[in-house]
């Protein structure tokens, strides 16, 4: 077994330059690498290009290092819970790539997958199409999309063994297993770091291989958007 | 003339047996409160969860288990969660037999425009271009006109566009259509609205048939 | 809950007809569908193309259609376990399209994905690129590449619930989750099927929206190509 | 001379720690075996495994655990499972660092030929393609000749390629060379072997420098 297991968020980040392009597993505020964005914001780094489906809230997740204007671009699908992000991109400070969220997704797989470039109908048609080449396939139009390029992931999943394997729970799953393996450098927290053998081979939402360095996460506030009830 | 939830209601009505569903925010959530409950049909959201269930009890909500609104939820027994990759592959791939949202204008040739205002606007699309570039089956749900008064059922849209010549159906506070080569073809009235009031509040071509009948609720 | 249960084999293969194309999960004898094709075997029919990695055995698996002159054309990456099959491959009988064996799984995925086609470096600068585009990402050379297009799919898993969720084991995972919904119809059979809420929804491998009818095989031989053990 | 277990043995010595390595049919799969036991390797095989282990004790084999060359294995803890699409994504993403396979002919700028004899063998190329377009590290376990006594190492492949450009380093009964831009650079040689009998055998450009010294093994 080949062994990932670095001592904490600091060795976890080494490397971590500026002008770097990284990739943030999670949805809104659901299953975000909260140790390691905590971390980047201590490290002063800047001129990031971020690829991550959302922008955070103001106060927490990227929006922490969107405040610290450590983010040059960021690629994302859906900005719509972050008036600073808002703020920023409309005074032309950030850079914004917006990206259909399946084909964010699909870039992330590809590059973890080895795949150049593939076709997807979504944003045919709109200003998501602009510059890119489109093409028929049976009587449907598609546009090429290429596979993303980064220098570090940063994921979060809730167990982990020392072998890099990964599970994850719920919802907190989302972008986070596409990103694995998709960077030159795949960091992951885990809630719970437990010794190889510890989990079903046949259970394992991420196989090892796709990860480079692997640590408990400090703590997690886990943060809810919109808590959402209904009463008895 | 319909509210939120009489749009809803309507469109819950379009839901058969056997679908998997995935409902955009605002009213297409309000759908699943209405859909018969004499029939199956699983809700998807985008974020990596079939089987969707009503929202938890106060106290029972979990962090790690929210729909596509960033809502807390629960799941039903058959319920299943997966990445994105594998989301979108479902959306992307039409399992999903129906996708229901809201839009900002809609054209006659069923174009749709709902994720930006230039200068003014800049949520992003998040699902929504997969959504509609894939799905055989979609109906848009939004009032017949804005806030200005003037009409969302236009000849051409406005706004930068989200997908082109795919929005199959529009149920309004004030109708129901159908997207045709030829316009917008008018199905129903809501109750107490008539074709007039509906002719005025469309600038898109109103295709009128004979008798339209109200819709039954 | 969308029920998918068919009543057994019979059932499950209704609406497959001469000439129609069949994705058949598995890897040699491992995880293929064994009931689904003892059954194929039995309804007569014929002129069908075969998407499946390899081609069974003489006398067990796929071998069992191509005894029968079932198969007109086989789509696979690897056949030879099979002297039938090599013999009427060789004699022009049987029309073959060997597929290097990653892009036959990446094939079916797309197609299962909506992805109507991607770019593989497989295959590059070999008789498998013959008529197909090829294109330089980053200064390396690529093939073009389409999805399947297939009207039946034929599945192993070894647990389902009535849902169609599934859960496979060890490594008779293989092809059958990447066919799953890559056919107009995806036919599963499972060694154990169980009520919908049984399994866990973090731990299922193939949500059950890929799934079209599924049914409990009747038995199971799981026949071992090359028993390889070492002395205690 | 090298007998297979001796080309599988000088083969290991390349094997690094914290390697994920696949090996091919044959000669390769031997590799194993010689592995430095201080160093943590993990074994892929293409049909869906990580963390492959010894083969099992009689009466412990289990049909559904299999390697690519169709054996029945056992996993080592830390091992996973998954499907083929995925371990395909980990070879052509270059997750795997080492891939040792056999070959029927290597041409001198790195082209293999390994799946296909027109007319008479047609087994299929398997995930032989994908490796070897893909692996960053490619090391070739064959003959130095043929059955015929023909070399196997030529100015140009006669059989069809299995990859163009893609070997790095060939372990022979005889020697080890490394492709180069002008043709095999001749690194060892085998035990007893001299250097004109490794210059007899070898049809393509083998350059020479200096002394060449003999394997440690």
């Amino acid at each position: 077994m080949i062994k990932k297991v670095v001592s904490g968020v600091h060795e976890a980040l080494e490397g971590v330059t500026d002008g770097m392009t990284l990739m943030l597993g999670g949805f809104g505020l659901c299953g975000i690498p909260e140790n390691c964005i905590a971390h980047l914001v201590t490290l002063n780094i800047k001129g990031l290009t971020c690829i991550s489906n959302n922008a955070g809230v103001d106060d927490f997740g990227l929006g922490l290092l969107l405040q610290k204007r450590q983010i040059r671009k960021m690629i994302s699908s859906y900005v719509g819970e972050n008036d600073e992000f808002e703020r920023q991109m409309l005074s032309g400070e950030l850079e914004v790539e917006l990206t259909p969220q399946g084909t964010l997704a699909e870039k992330c797989r590809a590059a973890k997958a080895g795949i150049p470039a593939f076709f997807t109908p979504a944003g045919y048609g709109t200003e998501v199409a602009k510059g890119k080449e489109t093409r028929e396939f049976n009587g449907k139009m598609y546009l090429m999309e290429e596979a993303y390029k980064a220098d570090f992931a940063f994921v979060k999943a809730w167990k982990g063994d020392e072998a890099g394997n990964l599970i994850f729970k719920g919802t907190a799953r989302n972008f986070n297993p596409c990103m694995c393996g998709a960077a030159k450098v795949t960091v992951v927290e885990v809630e719970e770091l437990v010794p190889a053998g510890s989990l079903d081979p046949n259970q394992i939402h991420v196989p090892g291989i796709f990860v480079n360095r692997i640590f408990k996460g400090e703590t997690y506030e886990k943060r809810i958007e919109k808590r959402t009830v209904r009463t008895k | 003339m319909l509210d939120k939830n009489g749009i809803a209601k309507r469109i819950a009505k379009e839901v058969q047996d056997g679908y998997y569903v995935n409902l955009g925010i605002g009213i297409p959530t309000l759908v699943a409160n209405f859909v018969r409950e004499d029939i199956s049909v699983e809700f998807q959201s985008e974020n990596g969860v079939l089987g969707m269930g009503p929202f938890p009890f106060e106290g029972e909500e979990d962090a790690d288990i929210i729909n596509a609104g960033k809502q807390t939820i629960t799941t039903l027994p058959g319920a299943s969660f997966f990445d994105s990759a594998t989301s979108f592959g479902m959306i992307r791939g039409k399992h999903v037999d129906l996708t229901i949202l809201g839009a900002m204008e809609v054209s006659e040739n069923g174009d749709i425009a709902n994720w930006k205002i230039p200068g003014k606007m800049v949520k992003g699309m998040g699902g929504a271009m997969d959504l509609v570039a894939s799905a055989e089956n979609i109906i848009v749900a939004m009032m017949h006109t804005n806030r200005a008064g003037e009409s969302k059922l236009l000849k051409n849209c406005t706004l930068p566009l989200t997908g082109v010549e795919c929005v199959k159906k529009i149920v309004t506070n004030l109708a129901v259509l159908e997207v045709t080569n030829e316009g917008f073809l008018l199905l129903e009235r809501a109750p107490g609205v008539t074709v007039e009031e509906i002719q005025k509040a469309t600038e898109g071509n109103l295709i009128i048939k004979g008798d339209v009948p109200e819709m039954i609720l």
